[in-house]
């Protein structure tokens, strides 16, 4: 069962085409990696699913809904959460505030709100720091606390910008368990763009690959891996250097 | 020529470099390769003095960078061209060029390398009255390029140059990279293209998490077993 | 039909006013990107600058703005160094504090004038200032012509200096980018200040030029500053020769819809235009002029 | 900190010194008079700051809101001999109509062009009940004979006025709504992902806000039994003073704008009298150079404002008291 | 949070203290409200330096009952609501028993309010609009004259142009006129009154257009002289806007019949400086002059100069303000001691001459306690504010009519 569907998306910014027609679906409970190198529209498509930016032509169906032209808001209404990979939190909030706000998004009361946030704290390893105000959290906190926020709108789907980046490797781990148990526990369907290909690999069912906006290659992490239009279309030239836990 | 020497940078109480220490000699292509994230770029913005280190020393040719105006760093020859090119969008491409030639040991020699560019990117002659903003990606970053030579540098440092380019114009960005060293220029890359650099740089350090992790030359790395993994991901 | 010329002519004389205080305004909020609510009271400062050289020391008010734009450009200098400057890496809940504090300057400046020259209506008169020249019936009022082409020529001047010397390119760049300037070597800080010193010295040009068409009292500012605000939007931000044509665009639209609809409604004309362009043409004629 | 009804114990206690102020300070008509000026900048300020401070939407036009809950008051009253005392209701309920088609326009706009824009619009409806005499009367202004001569009817209202948006903003900003502006103010694309609308959300604010700032209005109406459109729409003594009021007060303050009302009315009125009769008749010439330097060099220094900052202010000068004190 | 109420706690107590602490037997105080700051001041300030001047001859001749005479000033500010807080102070902090002054219209009427609440007699001297003495805007009616508390020496906007009247009757043949005026309170009245005045003389008025004060260019207005040819253009500004209208309009080199102010601005010897040739030949209507055949206006006009400015002499703001400070002199000498009430009483029964002219208050039309007085018409000649009219005051031939382009060469 797909809960998303892209069907041929476009975005033209002036004369750059920075997504050419893109298909892909992301199947229900699934984890699915969207790799390609710096600047090659991963971002882009993010910020047209949850329409940040309009799109140029092409369909977005989530759940039903057609949702291409629908505002962000209403969007992540329907169950669509995301982070962003330049966080944002709200600086002068407290970390369980920032949590209480995407609660709201469910929740009309304020306990209600500080229930669900108390939740998603400790799913998120955040309770120590429940009180602090989230523009002093290191860098690992903040992204953590990016999908914290999301968590807590309660999504169907989760769009997870770049949260491994610039991370040590002790908190490189806790954030891929975290980003496992999100499926495991709490169900959420992931759309994934991770630089650190260990990451991506690893807890990835299936990955995307896009070069230039356009889709070069599908299939499990080992196919996508050993594709030879991958490779020399993708791999070949713009060739990773990764980051790596030291184990 | 350039010592960078047990440097620590972070952005308030956010530490980003641990103890970088590395050297860039005279004439060689010297590349930093690493994640998003890793700290790459911030080791050139710490170079330049945009953002000053906490800790260590950065000298140029005997001159202490950390303790130099911006301006001064230029003026000895080290010349940053920034991720994502940053051009001056209202400007026409001529002007951009000028605009890297501000300091007053390039100023002098401004239509010599005005001319020297446009040789070297016929495409930018072409293009010298348009608008900056209004040029494809690949001539934005000839431009960002060529801004950079116009300040007579040593030590050209150029932070990922490859950005968004499609291969054919990455594999042109490269030779242009190599044909700038061949006038005797220095150059430190930061890219994440590593196949493609490692196979024409002379040195190379890998960066992770602000620490540099490992160092060869850009042959060695290749074979590493540690860095083929890391970047196919099996 | 007369009176369609004369008003279209009094409209381009008292646009070419307009102009040279919109363009120091638009130099300010293009590359300090704040709304710069003394702009005014910084004119008002001008203006009396020039009276006292004209009533103390007989200084034509011409000749003053040889004067006058030094003196205000290095005031602005430190008001932009010590008040404006320190507030710009400062963390604050609103972001518009520089803006706030523009009104705090703007309101020292005032009173400090109505305590030093009390709240008397200033002029000066000059063998010129009642002078007129004709082209048949149509009439053009001397001071203003004078003022009309020396703010031509000031912008013609500003257009080379942003154009063709490295510090104006400095200024550009500095409004465009500020990152991609620093790395020019450029110290944006001290082209931020420059930049305020002189969109007040193009200020403090026009205080001159206004002084003998106009008068002068501690509270003229208020009048111009809009005036400016509605130029900066009208021409597009930090643009030159944007601003030369939000000005006669505003003396114009000022002008006509007096002759034309109401007197009363003259101001509220300006203002009107103003928030169409600021809603819904963002970016005024900077779209077609490009500078 | 124990709540009872809404508020703190310390908030009760000064609540119940303002409502007792009138009585303690011997019935002087002129201090109630001060006092009462002091609670309409609260209304006014507390307005402000729940766009402003809590929603990051900085007003410069808050004019137009004191001036139509004026004119709400006003212009019945003009045509038709209705009493201004009907503005308590339509005062209000004016501001938030006309809140509603302002912020259709002036939400486009963000950062410095909303502050341009509503300060345009702010400056345009005042030279539109300028001219439109058939309707305002234009600049002769309505009058009207006020109802009471004592001033302490007036002082109740608006305590009660002002006691509402305090606890009114108090209340938001522990509920969802608050929330909601908060992460407006900090970041308005985080805050769309978060599902917040924040275009619906910001014409909340603007209505809460309006609504006071309109009621504000209505009650300058009935007690001072005149307005005209300079002094209800004006630039620089209603809007920009209500900004003043906000940012030497503390933006995104409970108390700030309170503190702030009360700073800006005393140390006007001090030095507009010369000190209340007491200092040389010059000082009164310095009454708004006095409040202009005060204003740079809290910016300056004091960016919070008295409130927010007033950590950093105790420990600049809180510490010596302490050791006069032992 | 503690410690800002114990300190503004002490605050508040010193100001009571400071309040309540004058009382002596050795003067009378009499509170003035006037714009001292703001845009105004200039004129509120030359109404003091006169009310200032009026106190020093008083006092040296001896004073008022013994007791010296001394104002209390009170800033306004330019703004209703300040007026009406100084006011409250006048009455309820310095306890003084009658008030004058009143600059601006809206201020003196929001300032009135006040006075007639705490029954507290207030003179206006300045303040023109005409429902400051209509006991009908106070909510009072004709007959309750011993209720009305407000007395003004100035008569009404209304009847700036009375004298004008007569003048346009008698000496000038106009047949349509234009009027012009600033859109303030004073000036939308005053156009309102002469339009009145221009259908009882039979004069069709073209146009009547308003302009914000401190407007730069007038050629949009004037441009309608222009092309609807009036015969008179009747204009209503302070004299900034008065001098720009006329340089303007000489400029446009426009030709009607007469050029007329309203008084304000167009009698101030800055319009003179300012306008310069522009403002020969032009009429306006006054309420006086310093070379009316009244005891006391010319010594008044020299003795200001003497002790101010020679630069700046005073017109009849000033007088106005010189002689309430005399009525009230007299007031409070008739009264039976100095409370408001018994001064109120002198107040009615005043009957006198000042350098302003003669002072009486009485009930007309829709007001009570008006001064009722003549207005006259001066002409600018040769650089000199010349009476014209009424014809038996006038010591000057008034020249008429006028060939503009001669005068403007």
């Amino acid at each position: 069962m797909s809960i998303l569907k892209i069907d041929n998306l476009t975005k033209r910014f002036g004369g750059l085409t920075a997504v050419d027609h893109v298909s892909l679906e992301v199947n229900e409970g699934e984890i699915l990696g969207l790799i390609g190198p710096n600047g090659s529209g991963k971002t882009t498509i993010f910020n047209l699913i949850n329409s940040y930016y309009p799109v140029s032509s092409g369909t977005i169906t989530f759940n039903g809904h057609d949702i291409t032209h629908m505002p962000t808001n209403r969007i992540a209404k329907l169950g669509i959460g995301r982070t962003f990979q330049v966080v944002k939190p709200l600086k002068r909030l407290s970390v369980i505030e920032n949590i209480m706000v995407g609660a709201f998004a469910r929740e009309k009361t304020f306990s209600g709100a500080r229930k669900v946030a108390t939740e998603v704290l400790e799913f998120c390893h955040l309770d120590g720091v429940a009180k602090m105000k989230a523009g002093s959290l290191p860098i690992a906190g903040r992204k953590r606390l990016e999908i914290a926020k999301a968590l807590a709108t309660r999504p169907l789907l989760l769009l997870l910008d770049e949260t491994a980046a610039g991370l040590n490797p002790t908190e490189l781990v806790q954030a891929i368990s975290i980003i496992k148990n999100i499926r495991t526990e709490l169900g959420i369907t992931i759309v994934i763009v991770e630089h650190i290909m260990r990451v991506i690999m690893t807890i990835s069912d299936r990955i995307h690959a896009i070069a230039q906006g356009a889709t070069i290659a599908e299939g499990t992490p080992a196919e996508v891996s050993v594709d030879p239009a991958t490779i020399a279309a993708y791999l070949g030239s713009d060739f990773k250097a990764e980051n790596r836990p030291d184990a | 020529m350039l010592k960078i020497d047990h440097v620590d940078m972070g952005y308030g109480d956010l530490q980003v470099l641990w103890d970088i220490s590395f050297e860039v000699s005279q004439g060689e292509i010297v590349v930093l390769v690493g994640a998003n994230g890793a700290g790459k770029s911030s080791v050139l913005r710490t170079i330049s003095n945009i953002v000053p280190a906490t800790k260590g020393n950065i000298t140029f040719n005997g001159l202490e960078l950390t303790q130099a105006q911006p301006l001064e760093i230029i003026e000895n020859g080290v010349i940053h061209v920034p991720e994502g090119r940053l051009l001056f969008n209202e400007m026409s491409v001529e002007e951009n060029l000028i605009m890297g030639s501000l300091s007053s040991q390039a100023k002098p020699h401004r239509k010599q390398s005005l001319e020297y560019c446009y040789d070297l990117f016929p495409r930018l002659r072409e293009r010298r009255t348009q608008m900056a903003g209004t040029l494809s990606g690949g001539e934005q970053q000839m431009v960002a390029v060529a801004r950079g030579l116009m300040a007579k540098p040593k030590v050209l440092m150029l932070d990922e140059p490859s950005l968004g380019l499609a291969p054919i114009l990455v594999q042109e960005i490269f030779e242009i990279a190599q044909a700038v060293n061949q006038e005797g220029i220095t150059i430190l890359l930061v890219e994440q293209n590593v196949r493609q650099t490692l196979a024409f740089c002379h040195r190379a350090y890998v960066i992770e998490n602000g620490r540099i992790t490992k160092t060869g030359t850009g042959q060695e790395l290749l074979n590493d077993g540690y860095v083929r993994e890391a970047f196919l991901g099996i | 039909m007369e009176t369609f010329v004369q008003t279209l002519v009094s409209g381009i004389l008292i646009g070419g006013l307009y102009a040279i205080i919109g363009i120091g305004m638009t130099l300010i909020m293009g590359v300090l990107n704040i709304i710069n609510l003394a702009h005014g009271q910084i004119l008002m400062l001008s203006m009396y600058i020039t009276w006292v050289l004209w009533t103390y020391f007989g200084i034509d008010p011409y000749i003053a703005i040889f004067i006058t734009i030094p003196i205000v450009f290095f005031i602005a200098e430190g008001i932009s160094k010590f008040l404006l400057h320190p507030l710009m890496g400062k963390d604050s809940i609103l972001p518009e504090n520089q803006v706030l504090m523009t009104v705090g300057i703007g309101m020292v400046l005032v009173e400090l004038a109505r305590v030093i020259f009390s709240s008397d209506y200033k002029s000066v008169q000059t063998s010129y200032t009642n002078k007129s020249w004709y082209l048949g019936t149509i009439s053009f009022n001397t001071p203003l012509t004078i003022a009309f082409i020396i703010s031509i020529i000031m912008t013609v001047g500003l257009f080379l200096f942003l154009t063709k010397t490295d510090t104006g390119r400095s200024v550009r760049a500095t409004a465009q980018d500020k990152s991609a300037a620093a790395l020019m070597g450029i110290s944006t800080g001290k082209i931020t200040v420059l930049t305020y010193g002189l969109g007040s010295a193009l200020d403090a040009a026009a205080g001159s030029l206004l002084l003998p068409i106009y008068y002068l009292y501690p509270d003229v500012g208020p009048l111009f500053t809009v005036k400016a605000f509605v130029i900066t939007i009208l021409g597009g931000l930090g643009s030159t020769v944007g601003a030369i044509f939000g000005g006669l665009i505003l003396g114009l639209a000022e002008t006509f819809g007096a002759t034309y609809i109401s007197m009363g409604y003259r101001d509220a004309i300006g203002l009107i235009i103003f928030l169409l362009v600021l809603v819904f043409f963002p970016g005024g004629l900077k779209r077609f002029t490009k500078v | 900190m124990k709540k009872y009804l809404l508020l703190e114990k310390r908030e009760w206690i000064i609540l119940g010194g303002a409502a007792l102020a009138p009585w303690i300070f011997g019935f002087s008509p002129y201090f109630q008079g001060l006092l009462i000026l002091v609670l309409m900048w609260v209304v006014l300020g507390n307005s402000w700051n729940l766009l402003a401070g809590y929603t990051g939407q900085v007003s410069f036009g808050h004019a137009a809101f004191f001036g139509i809950g004026a004119y709400a008051a006003a212009i019945p009253y003009h045509h038709f001999k209705i009493s201004p005392w009907w503005g308590l209701l339509t005062g209000g309920l004016a501001a938030v109509i006309l809140g509603y088609f302002l912020g259709k326009l002036v939400f486009r706009l963000r950062g410095p062009y909303f502050a341009l824009g509503t300060l345009a619009s702010g400056e345009i409806l005042r030279l539109l009940f300028g001219e439109e005499e058939w309707l305002t009367n234009g600049h002769n202004g309505i009058l009207y004979m006020t109802t009471f001569i004592s001033k302490i009817p007036y002082y109740y209202l608006i305590l009660f006025i002002a006691m509402g948006s305090l606890v009114a903003v108090k209340v938001i900003m522990k509920s969802k709504l608050g929330f909601y502006f908060l992460s407006i103010r900090e970041d308005q694309e985080a805050a769309e992902a978060l599902g917040i609308d924040t275009t619906k959300y910001k014409n909340i604010a603007l209505a809460i806000s309006s609504f006071f700032a309109g009621l504000a209005g209505a009650f300058y109406m009935i007690y001072m039994g005149f307005v005209d459109p300079e002094v209800v729409f004006a630039l620089h003594n209603i809007s920009i003073l209500t900004i003043l009021v906000g940012i030497i007060g503390g933006v995104g303050t409970i108390w700030g704008p309170a503190v702030g009302a009360l700073i800006m009315v005393f140390i006007q009125e001090l030095f507009r009298s010369s000190f209340f009769g007491v200092g040389p008749q010059w000082v009164s010439q310095l009454h708004s150079l006095v409040f202009g330097a005060l204003v740079v060099v809290m910016i300056l220094y004091l960016a919070g404002g008295v409130v927010g900052d007033w950590d950093i202010i105790r420990k600049k000068f809180g510490k010596k008291r302490v050791e006069g004190q032992g | 949070m503690k410690r800002i109420i114990a300190i503004s706690f002490a605050l508040f107590m010193l100001l009571n203290l400071i309040g309540c602490a004058k009382d002596d037997n050795s003067s009378i105080k009499i509170g003035v409200l006037l714009p001292l700051t703001g845009a105004m001041a200039k004129f509120g300030e030359m109404e003091k330096n006169s009310f200032e001047l009026a106190r020093i001859e008083i006092n040296a001749a001896g004073g008022v009952k013994g007791r010296d005479l001394v104002f209390v000033y009170e800033d306004d500010t330019g703004k209703p609501d300040v007026g009406r807080m100084g006011m409250e102070k006048l009455i309820t902090v310095d306890k003084v028993p009658m008030i004058t002054g009143g600059y601006s219209s809206s201020v003196t009427f929001a300032a009135a309010q006040v006075a007639q609440k705490y029954r507290v007699p207030f003179l206006v001297n300045t303040g023109s609009v005409d429902k400051i003495t209509e006991p009908e805007s106070f909510d009072l009616k004709i007959s309750d004259a011993d209720k009305f508390y407000i007395y003004r020496l100035n008569p009404p906007v209304s009847e700036y142009a009375s004298g004008l009247e007569g003048f346009l009757k008698n000496l000038a043949s106009v047949e349509t006129a234009i009027i012009f005026h600033e859109n303030t309170t004073f000036g939308t009245n005053g156009a309102k009154a002469f339009a009145i005045s221009c259908e009882r003389l039979g004069i069709e008025v073209f146009e009547i257009d308003s302009y914000t004060e401190g407007t730069v260019d007038f050629k949009p207005l004037l441009l309608k002289v222009k092309e609807q040819k009036p015969d008179l253009v009747y204009m209503i500004s302070y004299v900034m806007d008065a001098a720009l209208l006329m340089k303007q309009s000489k400029e446009l080199r426009l030709s009607p019949k007469l050029f007329v102010g309203a008084g304000a601005g167009y009698t101030m010897p800055a319009y003179r400086e300012n306008a310069g040739i522009a403002s020969e030949k032009t009429i306006s209507a006054t309420l006086w002059h310093q070379s009316l055949p009244v005891p006391g206006a010319t010594d008044y006009y020299n003795a200001y100069i003497a002790k101010y400015d020679d630069k700046s002499p005073p017109d009849y703001h000033g007088v106005e303000a010189y002689a309430a400070a005399y009525v009230v002199k007299d007031a409070i000498e008739r009264a039976q001691d100095f409370k408001s009430a018994s001064i109120k009483t002198a107040l009615d029964g005043t009957d006198m001459m000042t350098a302003f002219g003669p002072v009486k208050f009485i009930a007309y039309d829709a007001k009570i306690n008006q001064n009722k007085m003549e207005t006259y018409v001066v002409q600018w000649i040769n650089g000199n504010l010349e009476l014209i009219w009424p014809k038996h005051l006038a010591k000057v031939e008034a020249v008429y009519p006028i060939d503009w382009n001669a005068e403007w060469k």
